[in-house]
């Protein structure tokens, strides 16, 4: 169990040094939507299911999506990440 | 600049290397006290929860709570449910008045802006999308209504209904107005606060659980928390779907 | 008694009846969220007698504290609700000839007023959190809502240190719960001892927010943009409500939690002296920056600062004087700070302009409110006669007898008074310079009313400062006695584990 | 051991975060650090209501007092709280966002604005 749960705590710190450094932002978004759903399992993990259930409904999905359409508007808007 | 960039990078490692220090010294201080983790389950107010002994403390706390039994002061089988709908409402009031307030700010911001999509979508979104709608809504209302039983409630629930819109913009309707979303909002917020004051001219406080608890573990069983998380899905599930209608949709 | 919820209920009742409301007519919003704070108070009003001789706590949901979350309505905080009310409801006067907002900044800003007022009376950590954030999320999206364009700047960066601040208080609540395994303030002031460096960090990360609310030193950088952005009434607001629902907040954790008689021990020492030496720095960054400062609302915004560094070094006094200059200078700086900026707002809409560098010779066309300017700003320098007056005495006069690091405090505190005077004297000076100025002379019924009263509030306890006296002395006695005042009355309601 | 693993889990993402909204200049950027170092939060959050061997805290059959042993829920609950907030600030966040992006043609916080 306990290399189970370093495996996901280190999977998750990776995770999150890639949304920092990455240099993409849809990737970084991404990225941040893979680590909330393990943070999702981690929850799981210390049997909250409750909670692993809305953070992947609302922290994986929907913040996920509002990122990503906030970008894609940007874009429309004439946002050009090379710049 | 570049140099600069590098010196800050240097001086926020420093700070989060620091910052780790100095909670490292908190958790390892040897002096004398309570410290964290330091209540085991049976020292927390969740033991009574637990135990639904929360409503008369001097009771033994040896009390058998067995499903299928009527008469506990909270019906709920999901002790997390509970807490969020019974022993914690107001907390569940204001984390609703959150939700609310954000779709409130972001319909304040967003109301000027126009926007239009071009790209029509294919027969195969525009078949599939209304399986997926129908699967994803029945999914949220067995959430919404098993809050009580099973982990989930008012909040993954109307997320995942609110998901089920956003779904359809990739298909059809284009055009947003918010203004039967305002009106459910309302609607779901003024009898979140019906039933509180109910509650309070029934059982004297605000919020209170004047509605039969049933029998633990039947699907009809703490109805105040079934009605209160339905009313909260609606709520979520309206307020959710507005601020994506905003985000998403064409004006 | 369970009714004193009622207070929170009128408005959360307008907010919920506003979106509907608008609808049909456009006005609503404006009209449904006035009388939701004159109900307040006139409610609290109603109560206010039988608190004054019994505070009482309110229930909610049926479960006694430390199981539910309960309320508590004691003079101090009914006094300050009754406060809070009364600014929202006169800010909202002082706006009535601005007719352009839509229905949703009514409901965002009674959210807001409910939300402060609901961080005074709550009693328990995490239901304090939950306000914050109802009332943190209501003020990013009014200060964006201002009619500035640098508002959505200013608003993001509020937004990304308030997050910051309200995350680390989230992980003060959960330490708390995980040494203690309760949540109630009232139960977790009579606990056993804490380790020393666990209850500082535990209590410094819990008081992380109401430090950034009230601006305090490290967690001052958000004042200028965000009161550049905002409009002139919600910048009124965040400074007349928002500060001092933050200061009542403050005053509840250090007094009931954070003093050495309590679990916490000798960091509620510590915790102390932190926020003398804070406070004691933030007014003279403060002061100093609103003495450099050419923009209006944000000069205004830094001399907010500053009066807020006083409160907290009273605070951190925790004497009995020191308490009671705090009452009068959180009074004198809502009634001040509504008064000022509406003046600003006026004068700001009649000129034009941004800064009060441009608003050469404008008092001589609007001599009444330039006269009330002068006022207000008499007031939160503490020219006798003014309830500032006595509360900045009373401050310093506990300082001098406490000595030590409050010296430097009190030092601090002149210091900063100096720099107030300096300017508040420069920007009233400016206003009755000669200049070619050609202004046509408008009435605005709506200022010269509220803006009168407000003067009277800051007049009367400054020339008879009885008038608070009761109330003055009700709240200090409770603030300074939590074992036998707050914590008894809610422990005997409900008991403890 | 396991509590301690969880909540070193969360108290890492927390850093990170922090480093992100410390280093960053993007404004997405920063939003995402924020975000992580949220879930981070409500990982310690619900690691410190976590006990070795502790079962869901759902009542079933099985359930006796004396044979007890649960995970604490109110953390669960406080999280619950925690994660709808975010929402909210995040989508507000994201509003402004654009706005700013209106006023200024770039998302950088750069010295220049405010």
């Amino acid at each position: 169990m306990i290399y189970w749960i370093a495996a996901v705590g280190i999977f998750l710190f990776l995770g999150g040094i890639t949304v920092i450094f990455q240099k993409s932002i849809k990737n970084a978004v991404i990225t941040f939507g893979i680590v909330s759903i393990t943070s999702s399992l981690m929850f799981a993990m210390m049997k909250a299911y409750d909670v692993a259930i809305t953070e992947a409904s609302i922290g994986a999905v929907l913040t996920t999506a509002l990122f990503f359409w906030t970008i894609k508007r940007l874009e429309e808007e004439g946002y050009n990440e090379k710049k | 600049m570049r140099r600069n960039e590098s010196l800050i990078h240097i001086a926020a490692f420093l700070l989060v290397i620091g910052l780790s220090a100095v909670l490292y010294a908190v958790f390892t201080d040897t002096r004398p006290g309570l410290k964290a983790l330091d209540a085991s389950l049976k020292e927390r107010v969740s033991y009574h929860y637990l135990l639904k002994t929360a409503g008369n403390p001097a009771q033994p706390a040896e009390r058998k709570v067995t499903v299928g039994k009527s008469g506990y002061e909270d019906g709920s089988a999901n002790i997390v449910t509970a807490i969020v709908v019974d022993y914690r409402a107001l907390d569940t009031l204001g984390e609703v008045l959150v939700l609310f307030a954000a779709s409130a700010g972001v319909g304040l911001l967003m109301s000027k802006r126009k926007r239009k999509i071009e790209t029509e979508a294919s027969p195969i979104v525009t078949t599939a999308v209304p399986m997926i709608m129908l699967f994803a809504v029945v999914v949220g209302l067995y959430i919404i209504f098993h809050g009580h039983l099973s982990p989930g409630g008012g909040f993954p629930g109307g997320a995942i209904i609110a998901s089920a819109y956003m779904i359809q913009f990739l298909a059809f309707r284009k055009k947003f107005s918010g203004n039967l979303f305002k009106i459910l909002e309302s609607l779901a917020g003024l009898g979140i606060l019906g039933m509180g004051l109910a509650g309070l001219y029934t059982e004297g406080s605000f919020l209170a659980n004047f509605l039969p608890t049933g029998e633990l573990g039947a699907v009809f069983s703490a109805a105040g928390i079934m009605i209160l998380y339905a009313l909260i899905g609606i709520k979520v599930a309206s307020e959710l779907s507005s601020i994506i209608g905003h985000f998403i949709g064409e004006k | 008694m369970n009714n004193a919820l009622l207070l929170l209920a009128f408005p959360l009742t307008a907010v919920f009846l506003i979106p509907v409301g608008t609808v049909f007519y456009k006005g609503f919003g404006r009209f449904l969220s006035m009388l939701s704070y004159l109900a307040g108070i006139v409610y609290g009003i109603y109560l206010f007698p039988s608190i004054l001789a019994g505070s009482k706590t309110v229930i909610v949901g049926n479960w006694a504290p430390p199981f539910g979350i309960n309320l508590f309505i004691s003079p101090f905080s009914l006094g300050l609700v009754i406060l809070i009310f009364s600014a929202a409801f006169i800010i909202m006067v002082t706006d009535l000839q601005n007719k352009g907002k839509s229905g949703q900044y009514y409901l965002l800003y009674t959210l807001f007023v409910m939300a402060s007022a609901g961080m005074v009376l709550t009693g328990d950590i995490f239901n304090l959190f939950v306000f914050l954030e109802i009332g943190g999320i209501a003020s990013f999206a009014l200060i964006a809502a201002g009619a500035s364009p640098m508002g959505s700047a200013g608003s993001l960066r509020y937004l990304i240190q308030a997050q910051i601040t309200s995350l680390s208080m989230l992980a003060g609540i959960i330490l708390i719960y995980s040494a203690s395994g309760v949540l109630n303030i009232a139960v977790l002031a009579q606990f056993k001892t804490f380790n020393p460096a666990f209850a500082f960090l535990a209590l410094a990360l819990l008081l992380f927010p109401f430090m950034l609310e009230s601006k305090l030193f490290p967690l001052h950088t958000w004042v200028g943009g965000a009161y550049l952005g905002a409009d002139h009434p919600f910048a009124a607001s965040m400074s007349g409500i928002a500060a001092t629902a933050a200061g009542a907040v403050m005053l509840r954790i250090v007094l009931t939690l954070a003093n050495p008689q309590s679990g916490f021990g000798t960091a509620g020492k510590s915790i102390q002296t932190m926020l003398i030496i804070l406070g004691g720095i933030t007014v003279l960054i403060g002061e100093g920056a609103a003495f450099t400062e050419k923009n209006f609302k944000k000069t205004l915004g830094y001399s907010s600062a500053g009066q807020m560094g006083i409160i907290a070094v009273g605070i951190g006094l925790a004497t009995k004087d020191a308490l009671a200059g705090v009452l009068f200078l959180i009074l004198n700086h809502t009634a001040a700070k509504i008064l000022l900026f509406s003046v600003a707002g006026l004068f700001s809409k009649v000129s034009g302009k941004e800064k009060w560098a441009d608003m050469k010779g404008i008092g001589r066309i609007y001599p009444l409110p330039a006269a009330l300017f002068a006022a207000g700003a008499m007031a939160l320098f503490g020219i006798p006669m003014f309830s500032g007056f006595w509360g900045k005495l009373y401050v310093l006069k506990s300082a001098f007898a406490l000595g030590g690091l409050a010296y430097a405090g009190a030092g601090a505190i002149l210091l900063g008074t100096i720099f107030e005077g300096i300017y508040f004297m420069k920007i009233s000076h400016t206003f009755f310079e000669k200049s070619d100025i050609s202004l046509e002379r408008k009435h605005y019924p709506f200022f010269g009313i509220p803006a009168l009263f407000l003067a009277a509030v800051l007049l009367a306890p400054g020339l008879f400062p009885s008038i608070l006296g009761p109330w003055v002395q009700a709240s200090v006695k409770e603030l300074l006695n939590p074992i036998s005042g707050y914590v008894h009355i809610i422990l005997t309601s409900g008991g403890a584990m | 051991m396991e509590t301690i693993l969880f909540a070193l889990s969360g108290l890492s993402l927390v850093m990170v975060g922090i480093f992100g909204i410390l280093t960053k200049k993007n404004i997405i950027k920063i939003l995402l650090g924020l975000n992580l170092m949220e879930t981070g939060i409500n990982l310690f959050v619900v690691a410190m209501g976590f006990f070795k061997g502790g079962k869901t805290p759902i009542i079933t059959e099985s359930f006796t007092a004396s044979t007890m042993h649960f995970v604490d829920p109110l953390p669960h609950a406080l999280v619950l709280t925690s994660i709808v907030i975010g929402l909210g600030t995040t989508a507000l966040a994201l509003t402004l966002t654009l706005n700013y992006f209106r006023e200024h043609k770039h998302i950088e916080f750069r010295g220049d604005n405010a």
